[in-house]
């Protein structure tokens, strides 16, 4: 499969080229981070100790780290135009995407391994109970939320618009990530009850929705 | 259709639109009996109601019209979705408030997060998102593009924020059974709501067509639409 | 999706076994309209195969918006063009085509040997990396081969991007004013890379400024004024002053 | 603040802001067709005999 080939040669440039600016990286960690810790100082006692709101802030954190994520993976793309010169390569459009998707996965991947512990600390989150449980939802959730970051990025960027937007733009978008996620890990840390269905569910079909939406409309909106 | 026969329509149009919505205050003043269990407050179901349906109309609209516009890349498409998502934010802001000044009467305070209330809020956000993506790029073609995607995108989201919104616990659940009269109240609300959405949605929308007309009229690239 | 199971044609520089017509670019009343704005109007030319066209005009003539068409980046409003005896259908074109635009169109952060070879792995060129590194030899920049684009000063750059440009052994090369910013000796190395070229059969669509070079170096000249073609000729029935006042005038 | 007066600004705001639209609209249409001597878009394709 050529494309497979192809998604991976580009994926393999985007990781190259963060690694060698790993300093921007760095950068999103550490505002994640930031977030995380000034929302749990705010929260200090009151009824912050608990799964509910950890999550919530967890989420602010992946929310704007996730932005400014898709920002710089699209940003590489744009400087110098480069982008022209994916888009002269013999190639179908969607791979510029899966490929740009990818990157910005293992980046929120990242992201999130960074944060989380910083949140369950502070929060003193009890994550042993079901840590797996935890793991799927949000990992399920950033799936989505990296669909939708990663077309509107794209978007963005083409026409040259400010990075705030991006965020304007998706987090409404993504709010029933967010909502069906802590609803879900509520039932699972404060209820002990199992993943409910229904909420995952939410999750899953908004991943599959977007993924396929996405990938389509990149392909007819993406221009240098 | 000569421009003078045009005015009168509309202006017919207007009339009968505001005599319903005249019909419909009447008919919410003193035909519609006051509900037992929430009182008096609930006479603000009968415009709260179609709003949102209309809202939901408005959203649709955009969807169709973004869809449209990447399928056949029409000017005109742009200006339907431009028109019916000012159209759609500004019922979105109705529901809100006639929500929260049901909200304040019926249980207390401005907010509660029950999903009908968070649903509205969210839409509200979605729409407004969508004028301030329009606002800020400045390429005619661009705008429309990035604008038809988002409308695409932003309509298959609201059944999933239905969804997780569903999710949350629903401390004041209110269902209320209509009697006969109550159900005319509300059909004659519906229908003043929906002709009153859809003369908005017209009026911007030849707006939008004239003053693209205006705007490069050398080149005459958009042709005149009826 | 369709173009995603296409297996990239991989364009070795044979010509018998490419089917190829004598024209190279038909463009019939092309037109193109950007926000409303007749950015060009009912451009009609020929470039038969193996010939160097130049493409002059004052700025906002129109010539960046017609190399990006004819290098398949946007589609005309209205019109026809025809790439190698076929409308252009998207893939199956770009891999016959170069483009060096006025950007670099490089990563900054890669260097300019992993620029070049991701274009070849791209293309599916066998020996992406022999071929890169003969390609950024020919254009004089090998021994730049492992350093970062963002150190490279412009004319270096460019002449990467040359490299980039040809490493597939395309067929037509479209050059968005290549010679802007190069030193002396740089101009000398690009245009023997580009003669080298279309002795090989390469036809070459390149817009510029310098009027003497467009005349020496194209064999014809189409004359773009606010968007239509002023005039359509071949470079030795044209003189070079009054083409510069031709221009000149406009701007 | 009685459940009726809520209701009716209930009423009252929201009727404003939908109708207020609808008077903005209306106001820029005439203001800008006006400017036009009042030819709209498909006159001008058919002028009047």
């Amino acid at each position: 499969m050529i494309a497979l080939r192809q998604i991976l040669l580009l994926l393999g440039k985007d990781l190259r080229i963060e690694a060698r600016t790993r300093q921007a990286l760095a950068l999103v960690l550490v505002l994640g981070i930031l977030i995380v810790v000034v929302l749990a100082l705010g929260l200090q006692g009151g009824n912050a100790r608990g799964g509910l709101s950890a999550t919530a802030i967890l989420w602010v954190a992946y929310l704007f780290g996730g932005a400014m994520c898709f920002e710089k993976t699209m940003a590489v793309e744009t400087h110098d135009g480069a982008l022209a010169g994916l888009l002269m390569a013999p190639m179908d459009r969607g791979v510029i995407y899966l490929s740009k998707l990818l990157a910005n996965l293992v980046l929120m991947a990242t992201l999130a391994i960074v944060i989380t512990p910083v949140g369950v600390v502070l929060f003193g989150f009890d994550l042993s109970r079901a840590p797996l449980a935890f793991a799927s939802v949000v990992g399920a959730s950033l799936i989505g939320y990296a669909a939708i970051g990663t077309l509107f990025s794209g978007l963005v960027a083409s026409s040259r618009l400010s990075g705030g937007l991006l965020a304007v733009v998706v987090f409404p978008l993504s709010l029933p990530l967010v909502i069906a996620s802590t609803q879900l890990l509520k039932g699972v840390f404060e209820h002990g009850n199992a993943l409910d269905a229904s909420a995952m569910g939410v999750i899953v079909a908004f991943d599959v929705i977007f993924l396929t939406v996405s990938w389509i409309v990149f392909e007819l909106v993406i221009e240098p | 259709m000569s421009s003078s026969t045009r005015k009168l329509v509309i202006r017919a149009y207007w009339i009968v639109t505001l005599l319903v919505l005249a019909v419909g205050v009447w008919l919410s003043a003193y035909y519609a009996p006051i509900e037992s269990e929430m009182g008096v407050i609930q006479k603000v179901f009968y415009f709260h109601l179609p709003a949102a349906f209309c809202m939901f109309g408005a959203c649709f609209l955009v969807f169709v019209a973004g869809a449209g516009y990447l399928w056949q890349r029409d000017q005109r498409w742009d200006d339907l979705a431009d028109a019916a998502a000012h159209v759609a934010v500004l019922l979105a802001s109705v529901v809100l408030l006639t929500g929260m000044l049901w909200a304040k009467k019926a249980w207390g305070q401005w907010w509660t997060w029950s999903p009908r209330l968070t649903f509205s809020l969210i839409l509200w956000l979605l729409y407004v998102v969508y004028l301030i993506l329009r606002a800020s790029i400045d390429s005619a073609q661009k705008r429309a593009m990035v604008c038809a995607v988002y409308g695409v995108i932003a309509f298959l989201d609201v059944p999933l924020v239905y969804l997780s919104v569903k999710l949350m616990d629903d401390i004041h659940p209110s269902s209320v059974e209509l009697e006969p009269s109550m159900l005319l109240t509300l059909i004659v609300w519906m229908a003043g709501v929906a002709l009153l959405t859809a003369g908005l949605v017209a009026g911007r929308f030849r707006l939008a067509r004239i003053s693209h007309k205006k705007s490069h009229d050398a080149s005459g690239v958009t042709g005149g639409m009826a | 999706m369709r173009a995603m199971l296409l297996e990239s044609s991989i364009r070795l520089n044979t010509h018998a076994a490419a089917g190829v017509t004598d024209v190279c670019i038909r463009a019939e009343r092309l037109g193109k309209v950007i926000d409303g704005r007749m950015v060009l109007k009912d451009l009609s030319f020929e470039v038969a195969r193996g010939m160097i066209v130049s493409v002059l005009g004052a700025n906002g003539a129109g010539k960046s918006t017609l190399l990006k068409l004819l290098a398949t980046l946007t589609s005309p409003t209205s019109g026809r063009l025809e790439l190698f005896g076929r409308p252009p259908d998207g893939a199956r074109s770009r891999a016959r085509i170069g483009l060096v635009g006025h950007e670099t169109m490089l990563y900054r952060d890669l260097t300019a040997l992993e620029n070049v070879m991701l274009t070849a792995r791209l293309h599916g060129v066998p020996e992406a990396r022999a071929r890169a590194l003969t390609m950024l030899d020919r254009l004089g920049v090998a021994e730049r081969a492992g350093d970062a684009v963002r150190n490279l000063s412009r004319g270096t750059a460019q002449r990467v991007a040359i490299a980039r440009a040809l490493v597939h052994g395309p067929d037509l090369l479209i050059a968005d004013e290549p010679f802007t910013g190069l030193d002396v000796g740089s101009c000398g190395v690009v245009e023997r890379v580009f003669s080298e070229f279309r002795a090989r059969g390469g036809t070459i669509v390149m817009s510029g400024h310098d009027v003497e070079q467009a005349l020496r170096l194209g064999e014809h000249v189409l004359l773009l004024m606010e968007g239509r073609l002023a005039s359509s000729e071949a470079s030795h029935r044209i003189e070079a002053s009054n083409l510069r006042k031709r221009i000149g005038g406009r701007e | 603040m009685s459940a009726e007066s809520f209701v009716i600004l209930a009423y009252v705001i929201g009727l404003s802001i939908l109708l207020g639209d609808g008077a903005l609209v209306w106001w820029r249409l005439r203001r800008r067709a006006g400017s036009d001597h009042d030819t709209t878009v498909e006159d001008r394709r058919r002028p009047e005999a």
